[in-house]
């Protein structure tokens, strides 16, 4: 079994550069749910987390096992790309959702519903 | 000396993503609206991802590849099912 | 060809996600999933998702480049944003654009292009207006996001065609 | 044992298992179709349970040990044959052959797949009574249970739904608890095999014993939730009397399997092979069983419907085996297995007898627009398919089995109640000559008392109801039923009259299955140094 | 031989059932048949048992516990046959007549011989077991008897208390005579009254003293228990005559007698016995005087005479026990023709209130001058049986056995229970055959039919022949019964009319004389027609029974049940609790438990805060889940999740796999369900309003909750801090690649090792499924619940305002990209399941986790599409998916046996293929496949049966609700 | 490790038991969810905790407890993992139907007093 310390100096220090980045930006987007005072604002926050967190702690990831294992398949790009796939669908839905809940409360700071020109006449 | 700093940065980087975690948890218990608890949730999730990824890289093991990979690929399921519930009060029509 | 292999491009898909899954190039491996992708391609026909055209397959790697940059590019930003202190809250906003994208698998790869960019989210898709309604974190750009999404729609129009 | 009749060991479990699978995708419209096949399967079942009764009774040494995967025990999982459990699994599977051509006159129409959760129920009673592991005990408990929750709503409505719901919410609580023991067992002493416990707990060091004490005591709570321990046991009358009849008749063996775990736990595990740990609990066991037969007494004479009195009568069965159990009168095992046969067949027959007995009054006929509700929902079949004739005289035929059900409530002569109370008695005043009265603790007299109290209870509860069933009420339409509903009745009672005229025999086999008992290392060794087929 | 006289009874009874009921005669005829031949039987073994030889039969039933069909008959059982077969006959007789023609005779002629066979039983058991046996026998039959009449409320009470009363008296008898046999030593007979001085000395002689006599007392009507005698009159006069004179009620006094040379002489006897005796002789003297009903009279004088005896067998003396065996007799033949004569009035005139007879002895000559003899028996007159038997008593009386108070007042009170007997006596004869012609009789009074009057010929010529030449007569066979009794105490006794003037006799003259005193005395009294004694009138007690058994068994049984017991929930989860609480704790507690060192070291802070987070989760879901489910359900997931981190990081790969998958349908399923549950509100939640008793339960629910985490923290932290064990998975893991062929040992475990787990596990899934969709086809949805929800409503009244738009609409725009992405994610879903599956033996995955993984892909389109866009695309067929899961795991698992392996052996075998190379074939994957099928089937069913409730109920409920709307319009 | 993991068991089952005393059926169903969370990781916990050390052997190789955790507590848990999923499915789905029935989400199918 190998372990980490198994690495090369400077693919350890590429590993744990690429790791910890990902991990603050990762954790900055979840600070972005804190701090964002709007929900549509906040909507924005997790995709910091899912596209840039993501990404690299992957390529940490990838590195890591490359030169550990010594083998060139990157299945974590996998997770990349659903990630970057599925995420934007459960955003999507909340969005409406919120839309949609707003329009009934009425607020003011929401776009209506676009009418459709034949509507309008 | 390499060592030690491969231990603690991938400690910190854990222990970063542990916090996010719980970042994200402070949306889910304070909501105010069922919208910001699922956005909670689904970041949650992601933060999860990324952690079991890095205890990956920490154990140098490819078995837990796996766990990441169904919250990547299926892991929007519970969330979706969540947001249609939000939306249209079902979540199945 | 279309009732052996209804979707090529998934059934390939799916058999890179099979090879890269089983890290594997084993004969065996192979040919459990090559038969497994055209199976799934062929179940997946009874579900008769929207097929599409696709045409100039080359583009896509320029618009994933291209991507990529606006990810990285909107990380930096977004960052930016949450971490500058509360005193001068985002200046967030709603913008509605217009597409003329037809292609359902192209609007949604669309879709998903501008909610996984951090500081643009899709919210609302109009079928008849033709129309989609996003929000944005930095609503100050707003001529530069809607050149942005255009520019998407562009190159997903030159593939879908 | 001829090398194929070593595979009839687990056939109890896999036929009904496997005929269910096959039931579920039958269309519900072929009823009798399905029926057929559910009673082939039980059918088979019974006849398979009488062969091992009588392998077990000859009791061949290396048999009776079946290693499943053939892996040997205490590795893998292994099913164990021998008196008590062959006894049990034949008890089980008459019943259900009982109850499951009961069904067949009209309650399996009442809902969807009443045979494949009929046929589970079978296999999870048999599995649960066959194990010898005991976290396989778990898992045919919780398939015994889930089928029982099935079948417990089997043809829904408010009353099944309310009683349903308690009884799930119980059960689901001890089956945390029933986790709880096995895993703390388990993390104490590296073993899951009950045989393997048994001798590994003189040995264990003491702080490791409080733990496996814990977990046993903490098992024997949920085990005593299914047995109906009091206080644990409000939600059994209710939900016994909600449940369909031949549903609530297979449900009288299911107390009986907690009990028939704490025999073993009680007997195996915590038996004269385990050091300081031996007779673990039985203090508890005694005085929760004697308020258990209190309270069921209490209870009995408190209801006003028979099914409740009927759901009473189980707790009144089970307080008197655990306080058996508990009093530690060796002599006292073997009548309490003959009660427990005998009450169990009792009350399996009350429980179908209530029905038919009800459906000609009043308060019957809701019962019966319940069931006729249930008909409607699927507005196809209409048909009413009435198996065999109506018999004349069922006023009458039907009194007689509510006395003979009676009789053997109340522990009245000359039938197997009777012999059962006068076992138990005989084996709890068994010191010698001289020194009985030294050898009768307070605790032996308080249970002849509410023995002798709980048989009163029974019988003033049964002759009022009786009185008020049959004879005060003239008026009351004589009910509709059919050979296939009642035969079942007669062939139970018909069991308890054959019990009785048999006791003899039936309490020699009882005797051997008690000297089993109270020999646990004779059967550790037995299951632990079974050979492996095909050697090593 | 003996065998006859259980056979012939019980055998005759089950033909007689099925006599046509309107054979009455021909039904009698068989009865009467059996009983003769009873009789004749018992007469023909007379000269057997007059020698002194005792016959036995047995027959093994448990010899284990010593308890054999021993039949035993010595003088005193023979003249106990005796008297229940001939009076059987008489009965049987009499009963042809007396039986109107609408009564269902054959259920009585059934019910009657069984009824003499159970007597017989008891007097021939030859094992004190078998005679509980028949004792109860003849409590349950004679309970149906008394009911014979059910229409009449009166049979239905009087039945009830003789069982009630009798059969509780059987049930401590049965103690008491396991307790003898185990002093003893034995059951049998012989063996018993062969160790009188072993039981009389023995410390539970009290005991099982008072535990029999509650039985002989009980059956035998004496006081305190006597009162259910009278009741029991309902009854048909001949089962009066036969059960309550001559037979069932002499059990009592038989069982007495019977345990008489074992159990008499001691001092707790003669207290126990005598004042029994004593205060029922006297008191049912007494009651009978006021008696209104004739045969409430008799029975009151029966209990009465009952009571003699009893006194006579407590005094310890074997001059009186033989005077108490031949009042035994006597009693029988002049109480059995009184009861029959009293049949007659009341068959011939319509009535027995003695208010309403008077003066019948113009009409029925002959059956008064019957009666008139037959009383003066009972009330002792010289040259009549009666009188000889009181003359011994008398002599018994005024003899000292014991110097106590109780033997003093015993020649008092007999003379004067003498007295009342011959009141009583005086005024049955007087009040119904003399006196003014009856005017307002309900038929007019004649003579009966010849041969109903013959038994009670025969039965009053009997008391004559007796009462004049007893020692020609009875001589020999109270003999016969005496010495089989006493044996070598036998004592010198005469039987003479005669014996001089001597102080019996004085009592005799007084009794007599002051009885008819009494009489004239009280005829103004009695003339009022008032029912029942004075002062006692107001406590009788069959009142005070009824009333303390409906207490004790229906007011009080009830509110203990509901004292004790509950039918809510929340205390029975209390309870299950706390009792689980107990039994962890107390073994930990009683034997000393040693808290483990805490250790802090090597705690990982980043695992630290991932709890953190989960407890933080699992809090607020529990504070969150009455009025926010969902942020509830949600922080539940989030538990879920740090759940499954914590198994990634303990080792445990396939668990975090599982229980991820599980997480998300669980969600999913949860969330189905969710729309069905009524809208809560957050409520006044404020602490001043929530009512004190709420926040204490409140509280004492939290303390229980701590103490339980608490207790379950504790008790894991000490035994992880402990070392492992040697446990059996060391086997597991020395043999999972090479015997069970794979690397992934707990997948090895699950489909091989303990594979038969996994067959019951995915058994319970099935059965749940099947469940839940055949509870769901039943759904009743509330109606608040049935319309759509708000959500739908708003949107669909949207579309349905702009003309451009169509329903549905709304739904389809906002799912339009969504649904196209979900679409395509369903392949994607499949291949996952797949990879799962194939990996599964290997690395972290298998059947389960791929079926799982599957159905979530399914989900996907039904929410995407809707139930009805998915089903008009996809058949999907779950239940056969569910039976060939489940079918193909029972086969693999049985493929074995082809093999000569047991169950569930698996193989694994590595099959060359051209191109493709080796590959795995092992009879486990097959399993897993099983499982596969089976999970995927089962968590479908189970979604799509919750999902069509959508579809299904608003389509119900318009269908329920267009009548309505018709009938409206 | 172990302390943490029983501190999150302790919570997680007081959590559960809190909630299984409630009146709402919903707040039954998410405290019978927590609680089986609670025992999954107790019985998982008695095989003892060990990072990085999953039994999955080397192919070919023979294990011991040494390099690899115990597995038989994760079979068990695994089993019970699904057992207590369907259980949970089978209750949610009587309790709507009690729901159906009587019009209350009490656990007793009406309301009492004071809860
Ligand atoms: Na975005
Ligand atoms: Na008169």
């Amino acid at each position: 079994m190998s372990h980490l310390t198994d690495l090369p100096p400077w693919a350890a220090i590429a590993v744990c550069a690429l790791l910890l980045l990902g991990a603050a930006t990762t954790l900055i987007g979840s600070l972005g749910l804190l701090r964002l005072s709007d929900f549509y604002e906040r909507l924005h926050a997790p995709t910091i987390a899912t596209s840039g967190g993501t990404i690299l702690i992957c390529l940490a990831s990838i590195l890591c096992f490359a030169v550990l294992q010594g083998r060139w398949v990157f299945h974590e790009l996998l997770i990349i790309f659903f990630v970057t796939v599925t995420t934007p669908v459960t955003l999507m839905l909340l969005g409406q959702a919120a839309l949609y809940r707003d329009r009934f409360e009425e607020r003011q700071d929401v776009p209506r519903k676009p009418r459709p020109a034949l509507d309008e006449e | 000396m390499i060592e030690l700093a491969i231990i603690w940065s991938v400690l910190l980087a854990q222990s970063m993503l542990a916090l996010a975690m719980a970042f994200a948890l402070y949306r889910i218990a304070r909501g105010p609206r069922a919208q910001d608890r699922i956005l909670g949730l689904d970041t949650l999730y992601v933060n999860a991802m990324l952690l079991l990824l890095s205890f990956g890289i920490r154990t140098a093991n490819t078995v837990y590849f796996e766990t990441a990979l169904i919250i990547a690929v299926i892991g929007f399921a519970s969330s979706i099912a969540l947001a249609k519930f939000l939306m249209r009060g079902e979540v199945i029509e | 060809m279309r009732t052996w292999l209804p979707y090529p491009l998934l059934s390939t898909g799916l058999f890179v996600m099979w090879l890269l899954l089983n890290q594997s190039v084993a004969p065996g491996s192979i040919l459990l999933g090559l038969v497994l992708s055209a199976v799934l391609a062929w179940v997946t026909l009874k579900l008769q998702p929207a097929r599409s055209n696709l045409h100039r397959l080359g583009r896509a790697f320029g618009l994933a480049v291209h991507v990529v940059g606006d990810i990285i590019r909107s990380n930096i930003a977004v960052t930016g944003i949450i971490l500058r202190s509360r005193r001068r809250p985002a200046n967030a906003g709603f913008l509605t654009i217009d597409l003329d994208l037809d292609d359902e698998n192209a609007l949604a790869l669309l879709a998903c292009i501008v909610t996984a960019t951090p500081g643009t989210a899709w919210l609302e898709y109009d079928r008849r207006l033709k129309t989609v309604l996003i929000h944005v974190l930095d609503i100050e750009n707003e001529a530069l996001w809607r050149r942005t999404v255009k520019g998407y729609e562009a190159q997903l129009k030159e593939i879908f065609q | 044992m001829i090398e194929w009749l070593q595979h009839l060991l687990v056939l109890p479990i896999l036929v009904p298992l496997a005929v269910a699978a096959v039931l579920i995708p039958i269309d519900e419209r072929k009823r009798t179709l399905k029926g057929a096949i559910g009673f082939a399967s039980t059918l088979v079942v019974f006849v398979v349970t009488m062969i091992l009764v009588r392998l077990a009774a000859g009791g061949s040494p290396g048999t009776g040990v079946y290693q499943l995967g053939n892996w040997p025990a205490p590795f893998g999982i292994v099913l164990v044959l021998d008196r008590l459990s062959a006894l049990m699994l034949c008890l089980a599977s008459g019943l259900a052959l009982a109850a499951q051509v009961y069904s067949m006159a009209r309650w399996h129409t009442a809902g969807h797949h009443f045979h494949s959760l009929f046929q589970l129920l079978v296999a999870g009673l048999n599995g649960a009574f066959l194990t010898g592991d005991l976290f396989n005990l778990f898992v045919f408990f919780e398939m015994m249970l889930a089928a029982s929750y099935g079948l417990l709503l089997h043809c829904s409505g408010p009353v099944r739904v309310k009683a349903g719901l308690h009884y799930i919410a119980i059960n689901l609580a001890a089956s945390a608890l029933f986790l709880i023991g096995v895993s703390l067992i388990y993390g104490v002493t590296g073993t899951l095999n009950m045989a393997d416990l048994a001798t590994k707990l003189a040995t264990l060091a003491p702080e490791n014993r409080n733990f496996v004490e814990a977990g046993a005591a903490i098992l024997g709570v949920a085990f005593l939730v299914k047995a109906g321990m009091w206080p644990l046991s409000f939600w059994l009358p209710t939900a016994y009397a909600a449940a369909t009849p031949p549903v609530a008749a297979a449900f009288a063996i299911l107390t009986k399997v907690g009990i028939y775990i704490i025999i073993r736990l009680h007997l195996l595990v915590f038996g004269a092979a385990a050091g300081a740990s031996t007779g673990f609990g039985q203090d508890w066991l005694v005085a929760g069983g004697m308020l258990t037969i209190a309270y069921g007494a209490i209870g009995v004479l408190a209801s006003q419907a028979m099914g409740r009195l009927a759901g009473y009568s189980v707790l009144v069965s089970s307080g008197t085996l655990l306080a058996a159990l508990g009093l530690g009168h060796q002599g006292m095992l073997a009548g309490a297995l003959f009660y427990l046969v005998s009450s169990t067949l009792t009350i399996a027959a009350f429980f179908l007898l209530i029905e038919l007995v009800e459906r000609g009054r009043d308060a019957g006929a809701d019962v019966l627009a319940v069931t006729m509700e249930a008909y409607g929902d699927f507005d196809e079949d209409e048909e009413e398919e009435e198996v065999g004739v109506a018999i004349p005289g069922t006023m009458a035929v039907l009194g007689l089995c509510f006395c003979l059900c009676a009789v053997l409530l109340s522990g009245l002569p000359p039938l197997s109640g009777f012999i059962a109370k006068f076992a138990l008695l005989h084996g709890l005043f068994d010191g010698s000559k001289a020194d009985l009265a030294a050898a009768t603790s307070p605790a032996d007299w308080t249970y002849v008392l509410l023995i002798i109290l709980s048989g009163l209870a029974a019988m003033i509860a049964m002759n009022r109801i009786g009185i008020r069933t049959f004879w005060a009420s003239i008026e009351g339409t004589i009910p509709r039923v059919v050979v296939v509903e009642i035969a079942p009745v007669l062939v139970l009672l018909g069991a308890c009259v054959f019990l009785s005229l048999q006791a003899g025999p039936a309490m020699r086999y009882m005797q051997a299955t008690a000297d089993d008992l109270l020999s646990p290392l004779v059967h550790s060794e037995r299951v632990l140094s079974a050979p492996r087929t095909g050697g090593n | 031989m003996l065998s006859v006289f259980i056979l012939a009874p019980f055998a005759g009874s089950l033909i007689a059932i099925f006599f046509p009921s309107d054979q009455r005669g021909a039904t009698a005829w068989f009865a009467g048949a059996i009983a003769l031949v009873c009789f004749l039987v018992t007469a023909g073994l007379y000269p057997i048992v007059a020698s002194g030889n005792v016959l036995r039969y047995q027959l093994e039933w448990i010899p284990e516990l010593g308890l054999n069909f021993t039949l035993r008959m010595d003088g005193f059982a023979w003249l106990f046959c005796a008297l229940i077969t001939a009076i059987g006959v008489l009965v049987v007789l009499y009963a042809r007549y007396y039986m109107a023609e609408e009564d269902p005779v054959p259920r009585f002629f059934a019910l009657f011989l069984a009824f003499m066979g159970s007597m017989l039983g008891v007097v021939l058991s030859g094992n004190l077991i078998l005679l509980a046996v028949f004792w109860e026998l003849t409590s349950i039959v004679s309970f149906l008897l008394i009911g014979y009449w059910h229409h009449n409320a009166h049979a239905r009470d009087g039945a009830r208390i003789a069982l009630t009363m009798t059969g509780m008296g059987g049930l401590t008898m049965l103690v008491g005579l396991v307790i003898i046999g185990r002093i003893v030593g034995s059951y049998d007979l012989d063996a018993v009254l062969a160790s009188g001085d072993a039981i009389r000395n023995h410390p539970l002689y009290v005991t099982v003293l008072v535990l029999i006599l509650l039985g002989a007392l009980t059956k035998s009507a004496q006081f305190p228990f006597h009162f259910w005698l009278p009741h029991a009159m309902a009854a048909p006069t001949p089962v009066s005559a036969y059960l309550h004179s001559a037979t069932m009620v002499k059990a009592g006094v038989f069982l007495l007698a019977r345990l008489w040379p074992v159990m008499a002489g001691t001092e707790a006897w003669f207290w126990l016995v005598g004042l029994a005796g004593l205060t029922t002789l006297l008191l049912g003297a007494y009651f009978a005087i006021f008696q209104q009903d004739l045969k409430g009279l008799l029975a009151y004088s029966t209990i009465s005479h009952l009571g003699l005896i009893t006194v006579l067998l407590s005094l310890g003396s074997p001059l009186a026990a033989v005077a108490a065996v031949f009042h035994i007799v006597n009693h029988a033949t002049f109480k059995a023709s009184l009861f029959m004569a009293a049949g007659i009035i009341d068959h011939e005139t319509g009535t027995r209130d003695m208010r309403r007879l008077s003066g019948l002895f113009q009409f029925m000559p002959i059956t008064a001058t019957l009666a008139m003899v037959a009383s003066a028996a009972m009330a002792g007159v010289p040259l009549l049986n009666g009188f000889l038997s009181k003359e011994m008593f008398f002599a018994e009386a005024i003899e000292t056995h014991l110097v106590n108070p109780l033997d003093t007042a015993t020649p008092y009170v007999a003379t004067i229970a003498s007295m009342f007997a011959v009141t009583y006596s005086l005024r049955f004869i007087h009040s119904v055959f003399y006196g003014p012609t009856p005017t307002d009789l309900p038929r007019k009074p004649h003579e009966p039919p010849r041969w109903m009057r013959a038994p009670i010929d025969f039965l009053v010529l009997a008391c004559l022949v007796v009462g004049i030449i007893p020692a020609q007569t009875i001589g020999p066979f109270l003999h016969t019964a005496v010495i089989s009794i006493l044996g070598d105490a036998t004592p010198d006794y005469s039987l003479a009319v005669w014996h001089g003037l001597n102080i019996p006799l004085i009592m005799s003259f007084v009794a007599l004389s002051g009885g008819v005193g009494l009489y004239f005395l009280m005829r103004s009294y009695l003339a009022t027609g008032i029912e029942g004694p004075p002062v006692f009138r107001l406590l009788e007690g069959q009142r005070i029974f009824e009333r303390v058994l409906v207490t004790l068994s229906w007011k009080w049984a009830r509110s203990l049940e509901q004292q004790l017991g509950t039918r809510r929930l929340q205390p029975q989860m209390r309870l299950l609790v706390f009792l689980a609480l107990v039994a962890g704790a107390s073994p930990l507690l009683i034997r000393g438990f040693t808290l483990p060192p805490l250790v802090i070291r090597g705690i990982d802070p980043a695992f630290a805060l991932l709890w953190a987070v989960g407890i933080a989760c699992a809090v607020g879901s529990a504070v969150m889940a009455k009025f926010h489910r969902l942020a509830s359900l949600v922080l539940l997931g989030g538990a879920g999740l740090v759940t499954c981190i914590t198994f990634v990081w303990l080792s445990a790969p396939d668990l975090a796999v599982t229980q991820l998958l599980v997480e998300i349908v669980t969600t999913v399923l949860i969330l189905l369900g969710l729309r069905w549950l009524p809208k809560r509100i957050a409520g006044p939640e404020t602490a001043e309003d929530i009512p004190l008793r709420t926040r204490a339960r409140r509280l004492r629910d939290f303390l229980l909750a701590i103490i339980a985490g608490g207790g379950l923290m504790l008790i894991s932290y000490t035994v992880m801090t402990r070392p492992l064990p040697e446990t059996v998975a060391d086997y597991f893991l020395a043999r999972a690649y090479q015997e069970g062929g794979g690397t992934n040992v707990v997948n090895v475990i699950l489909v091989d090792f303990r594979g038969f787990d996994t067959l019951g596990e995915i058994a319970v899934l099935c059965i749940v499924a099947l469940t839940v969709f055949a509870l769901l086809l039943r759904f009743r949805p509330q109606a608040d619940s049935l319309e759509t929800p708000e959500q739908q409503r708003v949107q669909n009244a949207f579309d349905d305002d702009h003309p451009d738009r169509t329903a549905g609409d709304s739904v389809a725009e906002y799912l339009f990209v969504p649904s196209v992405i979900m679409r395509w994610m369903f392949p994607v879903t499949g291949m996952l399941a797949a990879f799962l599956f194939l990996r599964g033996h290997d690395l972290p995955g298998g059947g389960f986790a791929a079926g799982i993984a599957m159905s979530i892909g399914f989900i996907l389109q039904y929410m995407s599409g809707g139930t009805r866009w998915v089903e008009e695309r996809l058949r999907i067929h779950p239940l056969r998916w569910m039976s060939i899961g489940l079918l193909i795991a029972v086969a693999t698992g049985a493929g074995s046996w082809l093999f000569g392996y047991p169950f569930l052996t698996s193989r694994a075998e590595y099959a060359t293929l051209p191109i493709i190379g080796k590959v795995p074939l092992a009879s486990a994957s097959l399993f897993d496949l099983g499982v596969f099928s089976l999970v995927l089937g089962a968590t479908v069913l189970m979604l799509i049966a919750l999902a069509h409730q959508s579809v299904r109920a608003p389509r119900a409920h318009a269908r329920a609700t267009r009548p309505e709307k018709e009938a409206a319009e | 490790m172990e302390l943490v993991l029983s501190t999150g068991i302790g919570v997680l089952t007081a959590s559960g038991v809190y909630l299984l005393l409630r009146p709402r059926t919903y707040q039954v169903i998410i405290g019978l969810s927590l609680l089986s969370f609670a025992v999954n990781l107790f019985i998982f916990g008695m095989g003892r905790l060990r990072v990085n050390a999953p039994p999955l052997l080397e192919p070919g190789g023979v294990g011991d407890l040494v390099r690899y955790t115990d597995p038989v507590p994760q079979a068990l848990v695994l089993t019970a993992i699904v057992i207590g999923f369907a259980m949970t499915a089978l209750f949610l789905v009587v309790l709507l139907a009690s729901r159906g029935f009587t019009g209350t989400d009490h656990v007793d199918g009406r309301e009492q007093r004071g809860d």
